[in-house]
């Protein structure tokens, strides 16, 4: 599939969320951006930190609020050959969080880690 | 009591239209008067007769003209913010009116509350 | 008279609920919805000052936007109502005026 | 004027300026509103605070940006009676800033004094 | 070098697409190549057809139409997001087109560099 | 390989500085733009943030925004460079990624 777009550059991507889910559609449009990555046979990241980590809270329930509950998709990553979800360690604690309470298997690192990884990326992508 | 209602965000990338939809609709429900929704800065898009959401997602354009049908509320577009967002005659959904900034005021001295809902 | 304030951004993220508390003053009301309910949980960095706030003002949150983000609204900080849209429209008819903090 | 509105209802009005102007549109279109509500005969309070301060300060060129510079209105206020404005003490400061910075006669007032004035109004736009 | 430009938000409401369309003239005013402007989330609305500005400010859709006739540069709207907001064919403004994201990834692989002006 | 960080909320504001400092590599380059301008100047409950961020980073500041604020270059913390658009070009070309703290 590579040769197909370009001869096969392959680059090391990074799409970082920041913000919670709903309050505003950023967490959404970029999931359909990554989505869309995977088609592109690049060597995909995904990054949760500051309120992005809320992203992936599990038991989200958007029924009161009439919101298309678009978390599910996030567990359907995995089928796409999009494993690389890293989540900042300061940015769960600082929200009363751990591991525990993500539905997605991720790995869970440090700011200063997440800082040396955004460093060895092609693109960023930050919303 | 009376309601005036300030949108101030656009549908979809802010959540600010739909708490002031679900806002208005509790109003309702519960026996007072939205004597007007006034929608200003980005607020005006939530006016487009072009929008075509996802059919599984909610449709924020359709939400707002089913309460100006089913309530007559009084759903009002500014003039000078449409203007520079595209937001005009030829783009305008059924069910908004567009008028002038005035009629927000007017709905603050009028109505008992004036609550905005924004970014 | 007495103020609802209402507030829709995440601490976090925003100013908005830090100026909010300092400009709230004793017996107003302050509504956290949106991405802002985050605030109203315990354990987080924010509860502290939430549970201060609590003190002197009413402070309530959309459950239903608790439930969007999968947070439990049996987790709240003490003290803090979590209501319903219906409940927002109340406190806003129960106050003299609204000012949201955007 | 008044009588033709609504019966003479004068209410409190107070517009709270809390971003910057330029980086968002929201300075210049609540000048616009309380441009608009002079011909209400409403008492009119017009806030700055938090970045809002930056709305008044002195100085503003916007040549090198190309949005217009919309700031010579605050100084026309006056000539629309819209005579109360208050800039609020604490900000100022945060931002370095002194009234000898701002282009417009204003009463600077705590943050104590701003939230005493809040609860007297009637009808409070934020932005 | 070549640059892709990713715009966030709408025209007037927010600086971004200000910044983004300066940004983009001062990098072919030093000889580098304006790979693709990819419009997305409210970024679309750069490409309305309606909007008429006050004559005394800047015309953001106008900007971006010049930039794309004198530079040849690909003005592409995300046709998902688009929708949603009320940007297709029917409102869309000469020198835009809409496509696919997958036109961002791409966009993402061809350029040197890909920056995003937002909110 | 080095960044070029861009910002472009005020730090009083949005905690979007606040984040992008805490993620800077040392020779990453940080460019301060539209709202964020404010944060370049001397004098604020900012300045020393900046001021210690300098060491480490090459923090820039677009001159047209603050022009436009009504900001006096002239008066920008110590180590901070004022630039035009581009000299902003230049920092995107130099680093070898950007990432924009949306």
């Amino acid at each position: 599939m590579e040769d197909d777009f370009d001869g096969g550059t392959v680059k090391k991507f990074m799409f970082v969320n920041r913000k919670a889910p709903y309050g505003t559609i950023y967490a959404l449009e970029v999931l359909e951006m990554v989505l869309i990555s995977a088609a592109f046979d690049q060597d995909v990241h995904l990054a949760f930190l500051d309120d992005g980590v809320l992203q992936i809270k599990k038991g989200q329930d958007t029924k009161d609020l009439g919101h298309k509950n678009f978390s599910p998709t996030y567990r359907a990553l995995e089928g796409y050959d999009i494993e690389k979800l890293f989540v900042e360690q300061e940015s769960l604690e600082e929200r009363g969080l751990t591991a525990a309470d993500l539905m997605v298997d991720v790995e869970v690192i440090s700011r200063a880690d997440m800082a040396k990884l955004m460093g060895e990326m092609d693109v960023i992508l930050t919303a | 009591m009376k309601f005036g209602i300030l949108v101030n965000e656009g549908p979809y990338n802010h959540q600010a239209s739909d708490s002031a939809y679900q806002f208005a609709k509790a109003a309702i429900e519960k026996g007072h008067e939205v004597y007007r929704v006034f929608f200003y800065y980005d607020g005006v898009l939530n006016a487009t007769r072009f929008s075509e959401p996802p059919t599984d997602d909610r449709n924020v354009v359709k939400n707002w003209q089913k309460l100006a049908e089913d309530h007559k509320v009084d759903l009002v577009v500014c003039v000078a913010a449409g203007l520079r967002r595209g937001i005009v005659e030829s783009s305008l959904a059924p069910g908004f009116r567009i008028s002038g900034l005035g009629q927000l005021i007017e709905a603050g001295i009028q109505a008992d509350r004036l609550i905005a809902f924004g970014d | 008279m007495s103020i609802l304030h209402t507030v829709n951004k995440s601490p976090f993220e925003r100013a908005n609920l830090s100026s909010c508390l300092g400009h709230a003053n004793a017996g107003d009301a302050i509504m956290l919805y949106e991405d802002a309910v985050i605030a109203a949980m315990n354990g987080t960095a924010f509860a502290a000052r939430i549970a201060d706030a609590a003190k002197g003002c009413k402070i309530c949150v959309l459950g239903a936007d608790l439930k969007a983000r999968g947070l439990d609204p049996a987790n709240v900080v003490a003290g803090v109502s979590v209501i319903d849209y219906a409940g927002f429209v109340d406190l806003a008819a129960d106050n003299a005026s609204v000012n949201a903090w955007l």
